[in-house]
């Protein structure tokens, strides 16, 4: 059984309150302090990314375990317009400089895993997980 | 470094050493980005931190000032690295409008004119995974007959583009007594033999269509077979022939063969991005396209070839993960 | 992070909060710059070196190590940058590779036979600048005839190299009866005016140099004059015929102009990678190249395109700002 | 009259001694803790190059006025095998993989003004000045 918890992204504050939950369970799971900020760091783009361009969605932080290792997983959803070029928003340089901030190829580095499923039209769901080394 | 940022670093960083609040640390780190886009470097943000330390706890030891003053050293590299990213993606970028540039080019370069032959129904889709089009289309008209070479450059971006016109040219020059299939990949493969590097590869289908007997007559550089549908036993078969891919030997002969066509009866001449179609359950199989195909039989060449576009690349979210081009000739039910 | 690192950073940073001395700043950042070999991020150095801190100085305020917390947080984004960087390089090595191959397969696609007419002595020499060449030779040898092009792509690049393929294998396609270089530069215009985006233009000029009566007939398109010298007299004339550049206009028409050529005459065709060469004190003068090529006057023609080069690029260290193309064509004293 | 000094440079030793220098000129000159520590690495690039490829050398520094502005200016001369390909030797990526270290570009980027003279076989004389601003 998995422990699962949850913020709906409404308002900017709600990017705060996911970054929050998200640093306390990355500590909690015994992630160092920088591995911390960078579970943050990521579920803070995931979070914005939602705010600015779906209007709002939600993030949930699970712990995850495969073949005794140990994580986090980020799961961020919206039902906003999806992604409408994936291979463009995942080519680097090409959101850094613009609105999307360190955006997904950041997001990736981030984190461990990740995977992106988005339909134009039909919102966006990505996946990113962290194990602990 | 304007001191309105170190000033705005320090009230920043006030506020968290007295809350240790995640909204500080958040407006921190989007502060931070905007340092990044200002190329403000690692070692400076070291010492905007350094000094925002001194006005907020003076009383610190000495060990701590020179701490800072030891960290900022070991950050000047990172600075560097930083900064010749920022000049790696203006390098980058002047790439890419070259890129689109070359690709322009090559596209005028590379057109060629749809077929107008009496009797003959012709169908053509071709759609490039990426920016540049690795498949490539030659129509060559005479009188009252009408020949096609399809072809796969085995290599990708500016190698790939340049061979594609090194094939159009020679092609160009064919003189009109070369033109049956044997002959026009003989010479081909010459010419790219002599031209092209040992790592690249051209795959050929030459297909030419005689209206006066109503004969289909073709050869193969190790290209993918063709169907052929026969309209009055609503069967398709495959044709084939023997050749080694363009630009492996000199002297390479390729094997001639020909076929009658019906009123009806059309040939799909195609490249392995369609045969190679890959869905979630792995590789689609052969009679899969004859039954697409076979769906659209009486529709005009063109539609068919449309049809099984939409139909394929659907299955894969439009999103090909090879070239995808299929050539249809069709023999017209009347005779104009 | 091995803790091997962690160890070492403390021990320099340790015998330099003792001793300050310069040494341990030395052997700490040649430290620092494995740390960006490993990819070792620069948060991960923020959190190190508080580490090294906490080992050492346990005593000092609480304020010290949340203050390195919150630099952690500013560093993550120079981290996230950092690692962009190293993939973009890896990227740019792809390019260059690909540049690579197409150099290669540019370099043998536009190969072009050197002439063997009889009583004419041909020299060439053509530099590029940077890796691809700009500037175009192309050789077309009828019986008792030899006709060059000389060309320069405005424009760099990859588009450049497609623009040249183009003008090879248009020069190929030429029949025997359009030779003449007025109908060449036309041709070859509306080819190039056809197929080319605005941004690219082409100069040429084209000579051809006819056994049978001896006579030297040229057109230019916007290009640099060449050069005849009069053995007889020891002067030089300017050729140049009026043409606009090629690719502006579908319909522009070339003046031909002709001269004869005597025994020990020679005419120099070239590009402005040479007319313009840049020395310290400014652009060289024409009478420059004149005398140079005065001094070779009596040497084979090959001899005498690898003086002028030598003695030209000599000038400016043997960096040329611009591909330098030089083709001499020299009537030969003895009627063989 | 411009003020200036200089190291030999012929063992590691004298790298040290070279920044020693540098930092000691920077710090008179009024460059704050940043700068300084640009311009010693810049020299310590420069010394190092000279120590592992021309095998001895010589660095000098120079206090400078133009026009109004001051600044440190760094000469780093040898009569080592010289450049073979300059234009190489600029190109970012080049050099930081190798042995060059930050190298050239590295160097030009620290400071403000940068200038090569080389010739095979004769040696390389490189010029570097950072304005106080
Ligand atoms: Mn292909
Ligand atoms: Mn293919
Ligand atoms: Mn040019
Ligand atoms: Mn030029």
């Amino acid at each position: 059984m998995n422990y699962r918890s949850s913020v709906d992204i409404i308002t900017e504050w709600d990017i705060v309150a996911a970054r929050q939950l998200g640093r306390n369970e990355a500590k909690k799971a015994g992630f160092g302090t920088v591995d911390q900020a960078r579970i943050t760091t990521a579920i803070s783009e995931l979070a914005r990314n939602i705010y600015l361009y779906a209007g709002k969605g939600r993030i949930e932080i699970e712990r995850v375990t495969d073949d005794g290792m140990f994580g986090i997983k980020i799961v961020a959803s919206d039902d906003g317009p999806g992604i409408q070029d994936l291979r463009k928003v995942m080519e680097d340089g090409y959101t850094t400089s613009g609105g999307l901030g360190a955006g997904m190829p950041g997001v990736k580095r981030l984190m461990d895993e990740f995977k992106v499923i988005s339909e134009p039209g039909k919102g966006t769901t990505i996946t990113a997980t962290k194990w602990l080394h | 470094m304007p001191q309105e940022v170190g000033r705005q670093y320090k009230e920043i960083m006030k506020k968290y050493l007295e809350s240790h609040s995640e909204e500080d640390l958040y407006v921190g780190q989007q502060f931070s980005r905007r340092f990044i886009e200002k190329e403000i470097a690692p070692e400076d943000v070291i010492s905007i931190h350094k000094t925002a330390m001194i006005e907020l706890h003076p009383e610190l030891r000495n060990e701590v000032w020179d701490s800072f003053d030891f960290l900022i050293e070991m950050m000047i590299h990172y600075g560097l690295t930083l900064r010749e990213h920022q000049s790696l993606i203006r390098k980058q970028e002047a790439i890419q409008i070259e890129m689109d540039v070359a690709t322009k080019v090559q596209d005028t370069i590379l057109k060629t004119k749809m077929p107008i032959v009496d009797g003959l129904d012709v169908g053509l889709v071709s759609q490039p995974a990426r920016q540049m089009n690795g498949d490539y289309i030659y129509f060559l008209n005479g009188q009252n007959e009408s020949s096609v070479a399809v072809a796969d450059v085995i290599g990708k971006g500016i190698p790939a583009a340049l061979c594609m016109s090194m094939i159009k040219y020679g092609m160009d020059g064919l003189e009109n007594d070369n033109s049956n299939p044997r002959n026009v990949l003989e010479i081909i493969n010459r010419i790219v033999e002599k031209s092209v590097d040992d790592s690249m590869f051209i795959s050929m289908f030459y297909g030419k269509y005689d209206g006066e007997n109503a004969t289909f007559s073709y050869a193969s550089a190790g290209h993918e077979p063709a169907l052929h549908f026969n309209a009055k036993t609503g069967t398709f078969s495959e044709l084939d022939a023997k050749g080694l891919l363009l630009g492996v030997k000199t002297d390479a002969v390729y094997e001639e063969r020909s076929v009658m066509m019906q009123d009806g009866d059309f040939i799909a001449m195609m490249t392995d991005g369609v045969t190679e179609t890959r869905t979630e359950e792995g590789f689609i199989e052969m009679e899969m396209i004859q039954e697409i195909l076979a769906e659209v039989q009486d529709e005009p060449a063109q539609q068919m070839a449309d049809h099984i576009y939409h139909k394929l690349a659907g299955l894969q979210n439009y999103r090909l993960s090879d070239d995808f081009t299929i050539v249809i000739f069709k023999k017209g039910t009347e005779k104009v």
